[in-house]
Order: C-alpha cells, then structure tokens, then sequence
C-alpha cells in the first residue's frame, strides 16, 4: 500500500516515521533500478557498516539484515527460510542468512521490487562469525566480488593500536582498491570527510533522542519504538543530509512529547500510564513485532534503554565519526560496535542503563539465530541481578523465524515478570 | 535359484518374507508374515516367525542360503547379513512398483526420505529430526485419546470439514494442543486431519528436500493410512511438489523384501569369492 | 607394552574427567603451570617454551552430569561450553593456570568473557587469530598477538621467553606433527590394523600429556600395532568431516565403524595437524610461526577462504591423497561453522563425484541407532554398487 | 459460612483447596484435567468442597461423646462408602454409554456378540467394585478414568479370550465412551444425596454407634446441612486463560507456586515443581513473594508425562515405576529426556541387556538432573527447599533429588509435604482470601 493511501486512511504516525517509509522505499526503489542506470550495488552488514565509504564510490547499498527484518514484518521470511532449508541448509543455524537466501533465489526484496544481486560484497566481518560464512555464501551462489575486512573482537574490552592498525591497513591495502575497482570511481578523501561531518550531526541527535529515555514518563520506547529511530543511521543513510534531517525532525517531536509530559507512541496510539521502566538486551522477533510489543504496552510497561539500538554503533558512550582522521574513526567504529565488545563490558553497560535509566529491571530476548548475541546472556542475567538487586527476566525467541515465537509462553514469562515486580514494589512499599 | 529371507524388526511390528530369486533378479515371493510387536520380544518373534514360515514350504534353515535382517535386526542371532532400512526399502520399493524416483519410509517413530536410481541405488536421503510431533506413535496416542480404532482414522480423517494443524513441536505439548482442540469443540475428523496434515506437511518437505523428480512409494508401517496419503496429495499440490505418491498393498513388506533380495545378491557375490579364490 | 595395552592407557587418560594427568605433571614440576586451551588451535610451542603444560580442553563427554553448565545456555547452543564451565564450577579446573579461547565462533569467543566473569583471578585469553592473509596485515597483527601471549606467559612463569626457547618447543612439536602425520599415513593403508577409535584415542592423549611423551606413545604404538592381527572387513573408506570443535562419543566413532565404514583421515584435534609441515626452527620464531598459520595450515570452517575456487578444495585434496570412497560430514548440533560451512563443501564434492552422507550429534548423545542406520546406509550405498 | 477457593488448572490434573477465613485448608480435591477445563475446575472444586465436609466432620468430633477412634472410623467409612456410590454411579454412566456406542454402525457386523461381551465385562466390574472401596485397599489412582480404565481392560482381556470378540473392540467401546462420561458432572444435589446415603450406610455398618446414633445423627445432619459460600475464587495454572473468570481472579501459577510452598513451610527459600509438562524453579523471599523464577518451555522433556510414556511402555502403574527404579544395583547413565523417544531408549538399552530396574533409576536421574539445570538458572538452591508437584510422590526422583542436592548444595532442609500436589492451588486459595482482607 502506497504511503500517501495510508495516510490518507489515517495510519498512525509521527512524521518522521512517514519520512523515514518513504526513504527505506526510496532506497529499495533505487537498488531494483540501479543496473539499468549503471549504478553498481554493494552489500555489506549493519555492525561495521561503512555507509560513507561505500558512498565515496557512487555504490548503492544494500544490508542484508535490514532486508531479512523487513521480509520478517511482511511475514514473507517463513517461506523463504524454509526454501533455503529445502536447498540444504541447516535449521540449526542464522534465520537471517536463511530468509536472506531466500530471498536470492526469488530475486524480489521486501517492498516486492526487484532486488538485483549485489556487485561487491563488503565482509565487514565484525562482532558476528556468521557474517564471514554468510557472505561466503552468497558468494558461492552469485559469484559476486567479495572484500574481506576483519575486524578484530575487543576480548579485553579495549580497542589497542595493533587492532586499529589492521583494520585502517586493510582499508587501504584490500577494501579500498577492490571498491575502486568494481566501481570505477577513484577514491577521495575528501569526499569521505565530508560525509562523516554529515554522519556526526545525525549521531548527535540520534544519542538525545535515545537519552530523552531519562525523563519519566519516558517520551520514547527506547526498544520497539527505538529499531525505527536507528534505522536511517545504521543502514543506508547515515552520512546523507536526508539522514541529518530525518534526526532533526525527530528530535523536535520528542522535544514536544517531553513537554506535554507524554509517553510513547505505540501502534494503537499514545501508551497508557507508564508502569515498569525496563531495559532489555538482544534484538527483538520481526515477525511477530507487534503482538510482542503489545504485550508490553498493554500491561504500561515502556523500555527506557536497550543494546540492541547499540548494535550499528555504540554512541551513547562518545563515539562519534571524525573527519579529521576519516580512516581511523572508521576502524574504530567497526571495533565498537555492541556485538563486538567483551562479555563484562556489555553487563556493565546494562547495569549503568538500569541506574542512569531508573529502570525496574532487564529483560533478556533471547535470540535462537544470534550466539553472538545470545551465548552468555544467562550470566549476563546472574551479574545484573547481582549488582543490581533488580529483577531480569528471560525470554527465547528468533528474529525472522514465525516457528520459533510462541506467543503462548512469551506471554505467560513477561505476566509473570510483571506479576512479580509488582508484588515486589506492593511489598517495598 | 536362491532361497533368501528378510527380516525386518521395526518398533511397532516384525515383518517377514521368503524369497526365490537368483542374484536378487525376477525374484519370486513365497512367504510373508507380520507381527505386531506389543511388547514381546522382537528377537524371538521373528525367530518363531521364520521357523513357522519354512514349515509353512516344508523347507529347514538349512534351504535357506542367506537370512538378511534389516531395521532394528542387526543382533538378530541366525542372521547370515544386516542391510540398513534405507538400503532395503530402497530395493524392496523397486521390486514393488518399478519406475520410482523416491522412497517415503514412515515409520512409528520416523520419517525419511530417499532418492534412488531405477536400480534401487540410494542416491540421497534426509530423515525428520529427533523432537517431532509428526511420528505414527503421536497419531495413535491421538487417536486412543480421541476414542478411535486405528482402523477408523484414514476414513475418519477423510471426513474432515476444517481441519487444524498441531502447531507444537514437542509431541507433549503438541498433545495438549490437541486437548485445547477437543476442549473448543474441533471435531475428531478436523483433529485426525490435522494431524496428518501436520505430518504429511514434515514429509512432503522431506520429499522436495531430496529434490525428488519421479513417482514417490510410500513404504513402511503408516504407509497405509488413507487419511495419511490424502494428506500427503494435498500437501504435495499446497508445497507446488508436482510428482505422484503412490502407495501399494505391500509397501510395509518393502523393507523386508529388500533385504530377502540384497542377501540374494550378496550370496552370489560371495560364492564368485570363492571360486575365484579356488581358482587362484 | 602391546598395542592393546597402549590403547588402555589412552582410554584411561580419555575417561578421567579430573585431569590426573596434568596433577600429577605438576606434582612431578614443582612450580610448573599448566594453560588449558580449547578447540581448535593455539600455538602451543610458545607454553612450552614457558615450560607450562599445554592441555586441550574438549568438553565433557557423554559421562560428565552437566548441571551447572545447562544453566548458562539456551537449548539451542551447543554442548561444548555447558559441559567446559561444568568442569570449571566443579572445580575439576583448578588445576589450570589460565585459559586460551581460540577464535573459533561467537559462542568460544563469548566464553572467554564468562570466564573472566566466573573465574577471577585466572589468566583468561582470547586468542585472536587474522582472516587476512597477508604478511604485511594479518601477519604483523598475528605476531603481535603471538607476542602479547609470550609476553603475558613469560610473566606468568617468571621468566624471560627467549628467541631460542621458542625455536627449541617448535623442534619439539616439529616431532609430534611427524609422529602424528606418520600414524595418519599407517592408518590410511591399514585401517583394520589402527581402528578409527585407537587413533582418536592415541591422539586425544596427546591433549593431558607433555608433548615428548605423546609423541614417544604415537611412536611405540606403530611399532607395537604391527605386531597385532586383526580381522579386515568388508568396510568401505571415508573420511570424517566437521568434528574439528565439540568432540562426538566415542560410540559414535565405533558405530561409523560397525556401520561398515573405515575412517581414513578425520579433522578430530585439528591442533596437533593445524601446522602442515615443519616449522622453521632458526631465524625469529614468531615470524616462522606466523608464516606456517598463513600459509601452510588446514582449512577448516573456522576460517575466510580468500578465494571462491578454493572452497573445499584442501578436503578433496584429503579424499583423493587418503584414497577414500566418500565422506562423511558429522558435525555437533547447533555448531555454527561446520552447518553453514557444510552446503558449501557439500557442493564442491558434488563437482567432484565424491559421494558423502551428513548428520549430527552432541557430545553426550545416547542413541546410536540413527547414526549407524545413515553411516551403514551409506557403506551399503558404496558396496553394494562398486562393480 | 465463608470460603477462599484456590484452582489450579493443571495440563494433566487439576486441582482444588478450599480455605476457611483464618487460612485453614477445609479440604482438597483434584481430577484429571481432561478435555474441558471448565468440567474440570468444576470437578476439583466440588471434590474439594466434599472433602471439606468429611473434615467438617471431624472438627465437629469433639461436639459428640463418642470414644474417637470409633468416630475416626466411621468417617472413614463414610468417605469410603461415598467414593464406592460415586464409582458406581459413574460405572453405570460408563455402562450405559458403552451400549450405546455398541449398538452404533461401526459394530453392526459383530450383532449382539459385543453388547453380551460388554454386559459380562459391566457386570463383574461391578461385583469387583465394593472390595476396592473397603479400608485399606489400594486403588492405582483416585480418577474414575484411571480405577475403571485399569479394571477395564483386565477384565476386557479375559472376557475377550472367552467370547470371540476381539479385544480391540471391546477396548475401542471403552475408548469412545469414556470422554463422554467423565464430561457429565455428578451435581452438588447428586452428591449431597450420595453423601447422606452413604452416612446412613455408615451407621449400618458401625454397631457400636447405635447408642449414641442420634447425637452423631444430629452432628452429621448440622455439617451436611452447613452451607458453604463459595466467597471468592482464584485460578491458576497453565489452563487459567481457558477459565470462565475475570482477570482479578486469575495468578500466575508462578506467584500461587511460591506462596503455596511458603504457606506449606514459612522458611522455604527456593521452590522446585515438577508438573505434567513444565518443570519450574522459583526463589522465593521470607513473605513468600517471587524473587526470581525460571521454567521450561516448549520441550517437556524431563517432565512428569515422560515417566507416563514410561510407565505405558512397560506396561505398569504410574505409580510402580518409582518402587521398581529403588531396587537398581547399577549405575546407568540416560542423557535424553524425551518424552516421545523415552520409549525408544528404553528398548535400546533393554536390548543392550541392562536391567529394568537400573534403567529407570537412569531414567528418574536424567528428569532430575534436568531439574537440577533449571533450578541452578534460576539462582541455585538455598535452605530451606521445598519440592512440589507429583513427581514428588515418586520415591525414585526424590532418591536421585537428594543424592544431587547433597552432591551439589550440601545438607539443607528438603520440605516435601504428601499433599504438594496442591501447592498452586493452596496459593491461588491464600491469594483469595488476601483479596478479601484487602
């Protein structure tokens, strides 16, 4: 259904949210084209993802992820992930790949345009192993160009010279002659540097937004709310002014919701009264989003801060892109990313959540398709508990897997959480 | 000619045949039997079997020049050789109808899919995983839950108007589905349908999985079941699987007959050893 | 001592799940340490040359009751690290000085982190190694990896590491890949003599034992095996794919036998075989070590294959060298590397008409009936149809 | 006067408690969950509310000068004689259906052989009911489904071998019937009338009440007459959304877990329930309330109905696997708990030559030690412990449960009360009477 249709009819919706519709379809627009307009397709992964590097060679860009989730919502990924176990893949393993798979094969992207094959595919290989095997394998399958970047894992939960070093080194020595190459384009520093004074502008905003969590009630849902807010950042967009703009206009709605005192904005309008303030880590499920979401809204429960809106870059923490060293503030960005931290780090991430956030508690989806994610999120769980004393909850889902969401038990866990803290606060009280 | 015999120790039942063929070729088919297990000891049961068998030609063990067991046969005492399920379906299949691309073995406690050449050679398989709700032995405890005979269910399943598929994977909670179903007053015909449903679902993606091109058999113990293979045609037009299943009135022996065959081959191969081992 | 008593002892050393045998080093070196480190490759020249006691963590078995383990993991996460914290709440661990956490998947990696968590104190490493396979990139990164660990190592034993130790522990290990390489070789031209589970056997000791002596047992055991006549069956010749991380049972290496299937070359323990030729022994070790990583080690799924045309090449290189009929891909469950590897290489042996047969397994698994229905299935399929 | 119901919807049984308004527990009453929750709530809450009487009695003891222990047992007999016309009301329901069905199309071929074969069947079922019924006799369950189903099928057996009815037949009778007839609800009037029947009876059997018959009359008449106001009722349980009830009067079977077992015993710390198809582990603190929790989810491996596939494998009573399992001399190691394969591997290893015994000590090991898993997610074990459910009936998993606890934790208190099987359904009854309070 076309955009101006919905609205028309009166779709629930701020306006950034129609402006950000209108660039995801626009971009999806642009790739089903770019061949017979000469324009060369580069894909490349969400952590790690060097939007404005890919820019600098005229390369439309495509993320794998984003477009998994967005068959997930249209409840197209099903079928998908099932085709590509039919053609021998395992059900054990990532259901993005799968759906992504999937969708090679049919050669049609979410929006039902066509989606060419990409020309080059960008490995940033960071924070996820399944990336390297991913990109592997569309390679096997689509002989596509494939530029390697390896970005090493922060074990001891710091980015060290020798890292940063092989990153920039790669840049230089692989991935910057290959898209030069398959492009055509001749690098410019320059040009670079420009779009990273674009991409600072936008992170500004986007960290205000995600903070304006802070303020009780809350005017944001830093999760269900919080994976559109960072959509236009850690995908195509980040760099361009549509990017910028997109954050500015956002920022004003909140500014506005802060000052009328509202909570969220929730699919069926404005959230009720705000009653538990939570934090949660891993992604959420796409292709029941809505259903999970009401199950929080319904019982007035509102996710103050999440790591899953960490997942294209950590800038709460201070990280922003510098044009002064364009190579260098790349590396570290990949190095950054949430997925690519050590395990103690990400704790101390939530239990500094749960204090600056004044939340109630944590709750862990847990996601089958992601180890990266998931492996050690029980202990995670234990440390936060521990040195929180606040209560976590545990839930296991998938991210575009609709066999692998069982309404029935999320829902009995999350009333049962709900359930308990309340009693808990009666008894506090 | 060979005198060779299959014995095929499933879970729910031991098959039995007698063969007379010469290197597994034209075999000619002289005895059957089938055993349900019901807690008895297999291994004695298909003892008594095949001794009543040879009584039944007036033969002795000594006639017989090769007792392949296959299934859950391979400690069978007075076996000579064991040939694994999918070897044996695959050649017994053959032996039943002929021009077939594929073998569907479904069993109480397993399904699985084999792609073979027109000699019965299994080219490739995939089998359901471990956890699913879609064995025969969930239907039958269904089915007794229900009230149903198990010779009732195909024609039952047959008549169902809006059949319900179980969405569980653990055959425990898949069962409390089916209590929801009763308790929301889903008919017993919608229920069994749906369960066959659910299963051929699981086996037709195994058929397409071993991307197969040709006629498909179904063989073994559910093989029989009417509201199974009904299922199986709607799911095979719903999955867009453009081949026929076919069933035959044997196909439960298929396993044993394979075997009653390839002990035949086997037999002459061996015997070739020998002499040219004599010869040397 | 005769094959069988060889064998014996290996299988003691297998089924003691309180490291005896590292006690006991360490009883016999005062002042010794011993690095545990999991699958499915360290350089383990540069702890010996600490003079530390490298032992290969591979999990728990199918013996080892994992409660504490089950706690720290979803359902759909492999068994290897439930049963490596099992034996590190149980203390069984304490025996260890520190703890290496090669990069293998995200799952080893994010065990890294849990151990710095759960066992303060311990000297924990991620072991990090380059998908790049330049000199100039990945390698300079992987030397300052290597040097970060000698450095950490030589400040854990309280001694300098010096060029010549290193180069001494590379001669060292130079000898076990010999040893290794040599029992591989007898038992791909007799695979009834050397069973799938006496090599399996003989090399995991190599995980609990100094290196001199395992390479001494591999040594005696070819003498001794000679020496034993065991029956040859009608079995056919495999190679075994996918095993390289979460160990199967025991039993399942026995079932592929009884199957009807001769193993004849497996990526079981890939440390010992990770290295393919001699290491250089003069010269500056790090840079020979990074040298043999880059560009004469095993492919495995851990691993970026640079080039498209490679994939699976280095397994069907194995098939042909081995003179195996097919391959049999076993890989544990939930075990990211091998299952997304597996259509790749699948697809590869498809172009070379090599047949080959898949399915999983956990290391605890009970039932070994499915397994030795599909790997008889396939023995059938290979020797009922050779003319 | 007023009472505080508690209903707990269990996937395989269901269960009741009635309270009074100072928080004693009146009575208890529990049924097979069958395929309609609402019968089966029903069902429960009458049970309960008839076992509440039976306790009425008692407390009433004091009121007459009869010596106590001839009073004990003529409750008891009363109980008894109660169950036995309960029995057999349902036993001719069962008759009657069974007939019916009988009488149907898919039978016609078998004329009236299978209506005579059912007839005999009926018939000695019910000459074979009163010896069940008389004190100290063993029933295997107290489910009219399991009690009659049991008799059943050994006397079907039997009759099948005589007459030339298959056993399938007569077995598939029963089978179609016995839903309908464990739907139909006895009624309060009904069991009223069977409660003052069975007093009577009571009297008859009891010679030594003559002389003081008119007071116990009078005491018995008072207590049967008492009404019981149903004043507010909670239910819990996995089958709670399926309940015609508010959603005020509706807990979290979690919450009623843990305030059940800290009303059973003030000082537990952390809860285990093993139920038919969820294991779950809850820590509670000293108010009883939920500190943190965790369970099992859509694999029921490990719970109670993988010992039900068991014990219908080997062809034995639910309750026989856990004296068997005592018996084991060998240590047998099972690491799958699938319910559906438990089949499966018991073959295997029975194949493999090992014995019974020993198997399903493996067997009750492997549940547990999952247990143990889930218990140590949820933040481990601490004093006081207390293990509900019905699997802590079976001797056998508590064995394995205290050898691992010890093993694990060291030595702690273990609270397992016989009754714990009501341990949701005691919460959800305590949660009733705070909503009044409050």
């Amino acid at each position: 259904m076309s955009i101006d249709k919905q609205k028309e009819q009166g779709v629930q919706k701020e306006d950034s949210m129609w402006r950000q519709k209108e660039m995801i379809n626009a971009n999806y627009a642009s790739l089903a084209s770019a061949h017979e307009n000469g324009r060369k397709i580069a894909a490349t992964f969400v952590p790690g993802n060097l939007n404005e590097l890919l820019m600098c060679f005229d390369l439309d860009r495509s993320l794998p992820e984003t477009n998994a989730l967005q068959n997930g919502m249209r409840k197209k990924s099903g079928r998908m992930i099932m085709d590509a176990e039919r053609a021998g893949h395992s059900e054990d393993v990532c259901t993005y790949v799968k759906a992504d798979l999937g969708m090679m094969q049919k050669g049609v992207g979410p929006t039902g345009d066509p989606l060419p094959k990409p020309d080059v595919l960008l490995l940033s290989y960071t924070g996820c192993f399944t990336f390297m095997k991913w990109f592997e394998l569309v390679r096997d399958e689509y002989d596509c160009e494939t530029t390697m970047l390896h970005v090493p894992y922060q074990a001891d939960g710091k980015i060290t010279k020798s890292m940063r070093d092989y990153v920039v080194k790669q840049l230089k020595e692989d991935v910057i002659p290959t898209l030069e190459r398959v492009s055509g384009v001749k690098f410019d520093i320059d040009r670079l540097r420009g779009y990273l004074k674009e991409s600072a502008k936008a992170e500004d905003d986007l960290v205000w937004v995600l903070q304006s969590a802070k303020n009780k009630p809350s005017p944001i849902d830093a999760y269900f709310g919080g994976v559109y807010y960072i959509g236009p950042i850690f995908t195509a967009f980040r760099g361009t002014p549509e990017a910028t703009a997109y954050y500015n206009v956002l920022r004003q709605e909140i500014e506005q919701r802060i000052a009328q005192g509202q909570g969220p904005v929730t699919p069926e309008g404005d959230m009720g009264a705000e009653r538990y303030r939570l934090i949660t880590e891993g992604p959420p499920n796409w292709t029941s989003f809505r259903d999970f979401w009401k199950m929080f809204y319904d019982e007035g429960a509102v996710v103050v801060a999440s790591t899953y809106t960490k997942v294209g870059g950590v800038y709460d923490l201070g990280f922003r892109h510098n044009s002064d060293e364009p190579l260098e503030t790349l590396a570290d960005y990949c190095l950054g990313c949430y997925t690519n931290l050590s395990l103690p780090k990400r704790v101390d991430m939530l239990v500094d959540y749960a204090n600056e956030y004044e939340a109630d508690g944590l709750l862990i989806n847990s996601i089958k398709s992601c180890n990266s994610f998931s492996a050690g999120q029980l202990l995670m769980m234990r440390e936060f508990e521990a040195r929180t004393g606040k209560p976590a909850a545990f839930i296991e889902t998938d991210l575009v897997d609709p066999r692998y969401f069982s309404a029935a038990n999320v829902k009995n866990r999350i009333e049962s959480y709900f359930q308990m803290v309340e009693q808990r606060r009666t008894q506090a009280a | 000619m060979t005198i060779t015999a299959g014995i095929d120790i499933g879970t729910g039942a031991v098959k039995t045949v007698l063969f007379d063929s010469d290197g597994g070729e034209n075999g000619k088919w002289l005895e059957r039997r089938s055993d349900r297990i019901r807690r008895r000891d297999p291994q004695q049961l298909a003892e008594s079997g095949f001794d009543d068998m040879l009584s039944a030609q007036s033969l002795s063990r000594d006639d017989v020049a090769y007792v392949a067991t296959t299934g859950e046969g391979e400690n069978v005492s007075f076996r000579t050789g064991h040939f694994y399920s999918m070897t044996t379906h695959a050649r017994g299949a053959v032996y039943l109808m002929g021009e077939i691309g594929a073998v569907l073995d479904i069993g109480a406690l397993h399904g699985r899919a084999i792609r073979i050449d027109n000699r019965g050679k299994v080219l490739s398989y995939k089998m359901t995983s471990q956890c699913a709700s879609g064995s025969g032995q969930f239907l039958e405890n269904i089915a007794r839950y229900l009230g149903v005979a198990v010779d009732e269910i195909g024609e039952l399943s047959k008549q169902a108007q809006e059949p319900e598929k179980v969405s569980g994977i653990c055959a425990v909670l898949a069962e409390t589905d089916v209590i929801n179903m009763v308790s929301r007053g889903i008919t017993t015909s919608d229920i069994l349908k749906g369960i066959h449903l659910s299963m051929a679902g699981r086996l037709v993606k195994l058929v397409k999985s071993i991307k197969a091109d040709q006629k498909v058999l179904m063989t073994g113990g559910l093989a029989l079941d009417e509201g199974l293979v009904a299922a199986m045609k709607e799911e095979m037009v719903e999955q867009k699987v453009d081949i026929e299943v076919a069933n035959h009135p044997d196909s439960m022996f298929a396993g044993a007959i394979g075997a009653a065959l390839w002990g035949s081959f086997r037999h002459e191969k061996l015997a070739a050893l020998d002499q040219l081992a004599q010869a040397s | 001592m005769s094959a069988t008593e060889i064998i014996e002892r290996c299988q003691a050393l297998f089924d003691d799940l309180d490291f005896t045998a590292v006690k006991d080093w360490k009883a016999k070196n005062p002042g010794g340490k011993a690095i545990g480190y999991m699958p499915i490759y360290v350089p383990r020249e540069i702890i010996h040359a600490a003079g530390m006691l490298p032992v290969g963590i591979l999990g728990g078995g199918d013996q080892l009751e994992v409660i504490h383990g089950d706690a720290y993991y979803q359902s759909y996460i492999c068994r290897i690290p439930r049963s490596t914290i099992e034996l590190g709440v149980t203390g069984r661990l304490d025996c260890m000085d520190g703890m290496m956490f090669p990069s293998i998947c995200d799952v080893i990696r994010n065990l890294s982190g849990m151990w710095q968590l759960m066992f303060e104190g311990k000297y924990v490493r991620y072991f990090d190694v380059p998908q790049n396979y330049e000199d100039g990139v990945g390698g300079s990164f992987y030397i300052h990896e290597l040097k970060i660990l000698r450095d950490d190592l030589s400040e854990l034993a309280g001694r300098k590491i010096t060029d010549a130790d290193i180069n001494n522990s590379i001669a060292v290990y130079n000898e076990n890949r010999c040893a290794v390489a040599d029992l591989y070789d007898y038992r791909a031209v007799k695979p009834w003599q050397a069973s799938g589970s006496d090599v399996y056997l003989l090399i995991r000791a190599g995980m609990v034992l100094p290196v001199e002596e395992h390479t001494q047992l591999i040594r005696e055991y070819l003498a001794a095996i000679e020496y034993e006549d065991r029956p040859v069956r009608d079995n056919c010749r495999v190679v075994v794919n996918g095993t390289f991380c979460e160990q199967p049972p025991l039993g399942l290496i026995k079932s592929i036998e009884m199957a009807g299937c001769y193993i004849v070359d497996d990526d079981f323990m890939l440390v010992t075989r990770w290295l393919l030729d001699d290491v250089a022994t003069d010269g500056d070790p790090l840079k020979n070590l990074s040298e043999a990583f880059l560009h004469h080690s095993a492919a495995t799924s851990a691993k970026y294959e640079p080039r498209k045309e490679d994939k699976g090449q280095f397994l069907i290189e194995t098939v042909r060298q081995r003179g195996a009929e097919g391959v049999i891909f076993a890989a544990p469950s939930f075990c990211d590397p091998a299952l997304l590897d597996r259509p790749m290489l699948q697809k590869a042996l498809g172009k070379a008409n090599i047949p080959y047969t898949a399915f999983k397994y956990a290391e605890n698994s009970g039932q070994m009936q499915p397994i030795r229905e599909q790997a008889g299935t396939f023995a059938d399929s290979i020797k009922l149809w050779s003319v | 006067m007023q009472t505080f119901i508690g209903i707990d919807l269990g996937s395989t049984t269901t269960k009741a408690v009635v309270m009074d308004e100072n928080c004693n527990v009146l009575g208890r009453g529990i049924t097979n969950s069958r395929s309609n929750y609402d019968v089966a709530a029903e069902v429960a809450k009458q049970e309960a509310l008839v076992n509440a009487r039976f306790n009425l009695f008692r407390q009433s003891l004091g009121d007459v000068d009869v010596d106590a222990s001839v009073m004990e047992n003529f409750i008891q007999r009363l109980e008894l004689n109660f169950r036995l016309h309960q029995y057999l009301l349902q036993l001719e329901d069962l008759r009657q259906t069974c007939l019916g069905n009988a009488a149907s199309e898919r039978f016609r071929d078998l004329g009236n052989k299978l209506i005579e074969a059912l007839d005999e069947v009926f018939d000695r079922l019910r000459t074979d009911a009163p010896a069940m019924f008389v004190p100290g006799a063993k029933r295997k369950s107290d489910f009219f489904r399991d009690i009659a189903g049991a008799q059943y099928m050994a006397i079907g057996e039997e009759v099948a071998k005589t007459s030339d009815v298959a056993f399938d037949h007569i077995l598939n009778a029963y089978d179609r019937s016995i839903i309908e007839v464990e739907n139909r609800i006895i009624g309060d009037e009904k069991n009223a009338e069977l409660l003052n029947q069975a007093v009577k009876e009571a009297f008859g059997t009891l010679s030594e009440l003559q002389s003081s018959a008119a007071s116990v009359d009078k005491m018995a008449q008072e207590v049967l007459g008492r009404e019981l106001e149903e004043t507010y009722v909670v239910g819990t349980g996995y089958g709670r959304a399926r309940l015609p009830f508010s959603k005020d009067h509706i807990r979290s079977e979690i919450l009623c877990h843990g305030l059940g077992a800290h009303v059973m015993y003030p000082n537990t710390k952390t809860v285990l329930d093993i139920g038919g198809q969820d294991t779950k582990a809850i820590q509670v603190d000293p108010a009883g309330i939920v500190t943190n929790f965790q369970m099992n989810d859509r694999c029921a491996a490990g719970c109670g109905r993988y010992l039900g596939y068991i014990a219908d494998e080997m062809n034995v009573g639910l309750h026989e696997l856990g004296p068997i399992a005592m018996q084991s001399t060998r240590k047998v190691r099972i690491n799958s708990t699938c319910t559906v394969f438990a089949g499966a591997e018991l073959r295997d290893r029975l194949a493999l030559g090992e014995a019974r015994e020993d198997i399903l000590a493996g067997l009750h090991r492997a549940i547990i030690l999952r247990a143990m898993s889930i218990l140590s997610r949820s933040g481990g074990i601490e004093d006081e412990f207390t293990f509900t459910g019905g699997v802590a009936n079976n001797e056998a998993a508590v064995k394995a449960l205290k050898e691992l606890i010890h093993e694990n934790y060291g030595d702690l208190q273990i609270n397992i009360d016989p009754e714990s099987i009501y341990t949701g359904a005691l919460g959800g009854a305590t949660f009733a009477r705070r909503a009044v309070e409050a």
